[in-house]
């Protein structure tokens, strides 16, 4: 129940942030449209038998989705000179990343922050290990990894 | 107030510069760099630092409340879907390639 | 692509705010660019993205096909009574002015939202079904032939 | 400031369709396109910007949307070869991705 008047909030915010036409009926047909979208995503979640829990914590993730802007500015700045001086001297490698991410929401913030860092990609989460691709390997890469791991285990909501 | 537009437009003019900027050399690295897994680096410049920056960019100079929130929009769809489609077209690509060994670190 | 977890969550994150969107083109069609074809179109392409990484037995479950045969059948269906509706009461055919006679314009304003329901309705339902009767087709090949 | 960036997407939207030309492999293609849609949907905002015509933006949003599913039902289709019936399939295949 407490999901349904979440979900039931954000989607008529999203909605009547894009309308910004506020007649009544305009209006009424939001409120419509939100519930049959919510109609069709309990239908969603009740016939393919997995239900993906955002138990996320929201001021820490608005801290790291912040962290996470200047970590993308630091590795665009790499990949530029990378671009800047060619591909004849760089070192790719792929690798294993342990993750401790106990939720599956965790671990796709996980996987789509490396990949939003411009110089490594997640190429396929593994059970508990993501496999990175890098672009030019540095040891102080896994530093960094770990780094980001660690704030991401604590955005999640702990059992 | 004047002031404060100002410093409005100086900041848009640096967010849509430096946006360009990453775009053009982000499409220079696709053109550039042999071999797929090093493309696929260069594509993320695209879809990471130029994509954010000149959305930023347009955000200041929006003037209105609902578009503002409608680039905002587009920025959060690109900043969740850009990597997931990097992400299959990597792991679609793995087959051609050899997994390392697992040595979790 | 079951056991892709990204694409799994990420679509289930995003497909409520696609159905979404889809109805708020639908419902601005005289605001905005777009109308009932493009809301069909993008209600369409929900399902289709939930279909191809859920598979086409949950998709089909979430919109049984004879929902989405009824659905080609219905939004015709709205748009012709409109029209016969104001040619009952002697006006032209699909005349909106009939809706509401003591009032033309407010009568139009109505008009043109039934109708573009009707053409929303009737493309959504199009393109679904072409998708699962191109995705019913069984595969002549097998993962590991190419 | 928005003709100069509507300048430099166009170049870089060159410079990817001759990657997009010169490709060596499938994925090759997929990459560029999905860089591509990437730039058209920046492209089409900073147009409606450029021309005081910000309801662009519905179309922007939707064409990102095109691009992602295209993306995904693209390289579905390398993977399996059909965009159906991946159930069995990939209980055949098990061990892969």
């Amino acid at each position: 129940m407490k999901n349904v008047i979440l979900s039931f909030t954000i989607l008529l915010g999203t909605w009547l942030l894009l309308s910004g036409v506020y007649k009544t009926l305009i209006i009424a047909f939001g409120l419509f449209s939100v519930i049959l979208t919510i109609f069709f995503v309990r239908r969603m979640d009740k016939f393919d038998r997995y239900q993906v829990k955002f138990d996320i914590r929201f001021f820490k993730f608005i801290g790291y989705f912040i962290w996470l802007l200047g970590e993308i500015a630091k590795s665009n700045i790499q990949v530029i000179k990378t671009i800047l001086q060619g591909d004849k001297n760089i070192n790719q490698k792929m690798f294993y990343k342990k993750t401790t991410q106990a939720s599956d929401i965790g671990k796709v913030i996980f996987a789509n922050s490396i990949t939003l860092t411009p110089g490594t990609i997640s190429v396929s989460i593994e059970g508990g290990d993501i496999l990175v691709h890098s672009l030019n390997f540095k040891e102080t890469d896994l530093d960094g990894l770990s780094e980001m791991d660690k704030r991401i285990t604590n955005i999640e909501v702990s059992k | 107030m004047e002031i404060f537009e100002i410093l409005l437009n100086v900041l848009s003019w640096i967010f849509v510069l430096v946006g360009s900027f990453l775009m053009v050399l982000g499409a220079i690295g696709i053109l550039r760099f042999h071999g797929f897994w090093a493309r696929l680096h260069a594509a993320s410049v695209i879809e990471s630092g130029g994509m954010i920056f000149l959305l930023a960019g347009m955000c200041l100079q929006a003037g209105d409340f609902l578009i503002f929130f409608k680039l905002a929009f587009i920025g959060l769809f690109l900043f969740i879907t850009g990597p997931t489609s990097t992400h299959a077209l990597a792991s679609a690509a793995l087959l051609d390639r050899s997994k390392p060994k697992k040595e979790s670190n | 692509m079951n056991q892709h977890l990204v694409l799994r969550v990420v679509t289930k994150l995003m497909v409520g705010f696609i159905i979404l969107f889809a109805l708020y083109v639908q419902f601005h069609g005289d605001y905005s660019p777009g109308g009932g074809f493009q809301a069909g179109v993008i209600f369409a392409a929900a399902f289709i993205l939930y279909g191809l990484v859920f598979g086409l037995e949950s998709v089909q479950a979430v919109l049984p096909p004879w929902v989405t045969h009824k659905m080609m059948a219905l939004g015709v269906l709205i748009y012709t009574l409109v029209g016969i509706y104001s040619f009952f009461l002697g006006f032209n055919f699909l005349d909106y002015g009939a809706l509401t006679p003591s009032h033309p314009e407010h009568g139009q304003h109505y008009g043109i939202l039934l109708v573009e329901l009707g053409v929303g309705i009737t493309v959504a339902g199009v393109v679904i079904s072409i998708y699962y009767a191109f995705v019913s087709r069984s595969s002549t090949s097998k993962d590991e032939e190419w | 400031m928005f003709l100069v960036a509507t300048i430099a997407l166009l170049i870089s939207i060159i410079f990817i369709l001759l990657r997009l030309y010169f490709s060596e492999t499938l994925f090759d293609r997929v990459l560029a396109v999905n860089a591509f849609g990437t730039i058209a949907v920046v492209l089409i905002g900073v147009v409606g910007f450029l021309s005081n015509r910000p309801d662009f933006l519905d179309i922007a949003l939707l064409y990102a949307l095109i691009n992602f599913l295209g993306t995904i039902a693209i390289l579905k289709y390398f993977r399996y070869r059909s965009i159906g019936d991946i159930n069995d399939i990939s209980q055949n295949s098990s061990g892969e991705n």
